[in-house]
């Protein structure tokens, strides 16, 4: 299956785009690339979810661990362009907030 | 070899799937045609893929919860093992649809999962024991009962405007 | 309520539905994504929906096939009535997909269905009596047997190209 | 369900536009329209099939159908952008060559 995002590096920030359908079955592979991202340690990553169609709990937490993972090396973590199903997810689960949606 | 709907009112559509996240996508995608069948109201470009469907709030709320149902019965009552079948029988009528799955996996005891906590901050972002509270939550009516099989039934109802738009089409 | 597949090594995909137009979606749905899996070496899109799968040359000849199957059973073996449903079990391997179809409508005699006329000019183009003909063109085996249950059995092997492909994959 | 189609007349020429699926759950509707248009008498129709994904012989039938009232009536036929499974369907009941496609 092909990977359903797309990471562009940059000395300031990482790009992480997410398209399609985030899930059990393509989560394993983004988790693979946010261990990568988060060993960089970098100063700020925005995700952009704006190509996101469908989430569950799986890519919500594959999500959760990069904020943490940045956040702990003190870097930022702005998650941009969440619609229909994956914003209705994350207001269910009252992270909005936390991201900032 | 019998006809299951007969000249019964609501016709039943009838899935069987192994029991392994490789099926999920068939299971996933049939949901959303009896969402469809159910909400037909709402204007839909013809070409709107299944995936896409998920823009109306009554597939959003039935695609999620279904999503999360399938994946614990694969990962927890399967074991990721693929020893069996998942049976879907679902329902969809004017106001409402009804699913229910069956597994002849591990049983649990659903009272049993801790809630997730009511305050959330960034410290406690969970990263796992969502699946339960997302399909609860966006269902009206959410059941489990141990096996075998275990069955789950989950039931979703149009919302008073969405089944005004679809008796008016 | 038994496990149907238990440990054979080939699972089969079950699918109930009422014998009408209305459940068609669903129908194809489900055998598309059963071509998927037969078929997902090619490279896909991950948001590519069902119904573009239909670039892949197996999955056209497989939807194809099984729409006019289908429309045919609706129309002709139940009459438009819905008098009963329809019964598909879906087997896919690595190498090919096969389908069964079966119905409990009225039987026909497949061998009296008049075969298109080799040269098409303007004057000659069919309004009608095309289904059959197309899905036998694109399947590489397809059978009848009247009934209870009529049965079609659809079969269709990935070209030997896209099967060295998948084993790439 | 909506309609897959769109006609556009013009005094010389009548474009019809068919989208999505063509098939036996949709062609009735178009079968109503091609009516229409085959009243009119037009002197050339242009049909684009290039957002057309899926087509089954109902579809097919309801082309034909369009195609031989407008030349019945001595005007011209020109179908356009038929891709992937539709160009398939032609290309098997050889009316690729009649079609011109
Ligand atoms: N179908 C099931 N069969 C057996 N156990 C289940 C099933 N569904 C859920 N569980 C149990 O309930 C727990 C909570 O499930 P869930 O909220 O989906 O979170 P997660 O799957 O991330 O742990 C699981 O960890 C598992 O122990
Ligand atoms: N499943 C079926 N049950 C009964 N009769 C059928 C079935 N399929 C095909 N037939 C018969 O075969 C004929 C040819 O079918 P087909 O080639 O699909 O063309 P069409 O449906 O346009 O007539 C039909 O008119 C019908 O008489």
């Amino acid at each position: 299956m092909p990977t359903p995002f797309e990471v562009q590096r940059h000395p300031t920030e990482t790009r992480l785009a997410v398209r399609g359908s985030l899930d059990i079955n393509t989560a394993p592979s983004l988790a693979e690339e946010i261990d990568a991202i988060i060993a960089t340690r970098p100063p700020k990553v925005i995700v952009d979810l704006s190509g996101l169609d469908l989430i569950d709990s799986s890519g919500v937490a594959a999500l959760v661990k990069l904020y943490k993972g940045v956040r702990g090396a003190n870097g930022t973590v702005a998650i941009t362009g969440a619609r229909d199903q994956p914003l209705a997810i994350f207001k269910l689960l009252r992270m909005d907030k936390v991201f900032n949606l | 070899m019998r006809a299951i709907v007969g000249n019964t009112m609501v016709p039943t559509i009838r899935l069987t799937v192994p029991g392994t996240l490789r099926y999920r996508a068939i299971a996933v995608r049939v949901v959303g045609e009896a969402c469809r069948l159910v909400s037909s109201s709402t204007q839909r470009d013809p070409d709107d893929p299944v995936v896409h469907d998920v823009r109306d709030p009554f597939d959003t709320a039935v695609i999620s919860a279904f999503m999360e149902i399938f994946n614990n019965i694969a990962i927890h009552a399967y074991k990721r093992t693929g020893g069996g079948v998942i049976d879907l029988a679902i329902t969809p009528t004017e106001r409402e649809l009804v699913i229910e799955v069956r597994d002849h996996g591990h049983p649990f005891d659903l009272d049993d999962v801790t809630p997730l906590p009511n305050e959330l901050d960034e410290d406690s972002l969970p990263e796992g024991g969502m699946g339960i509270h997302i399909a609860k939550t966006m269902l009206d009516e959410m059941t489990y009962e141990p096996g075998p099989p275990n069955l789950w039934r989950l039931r979703k109802r149009l919302s008073a405007n969405q089944a005004a738009g679809a008796r008016r089409s």
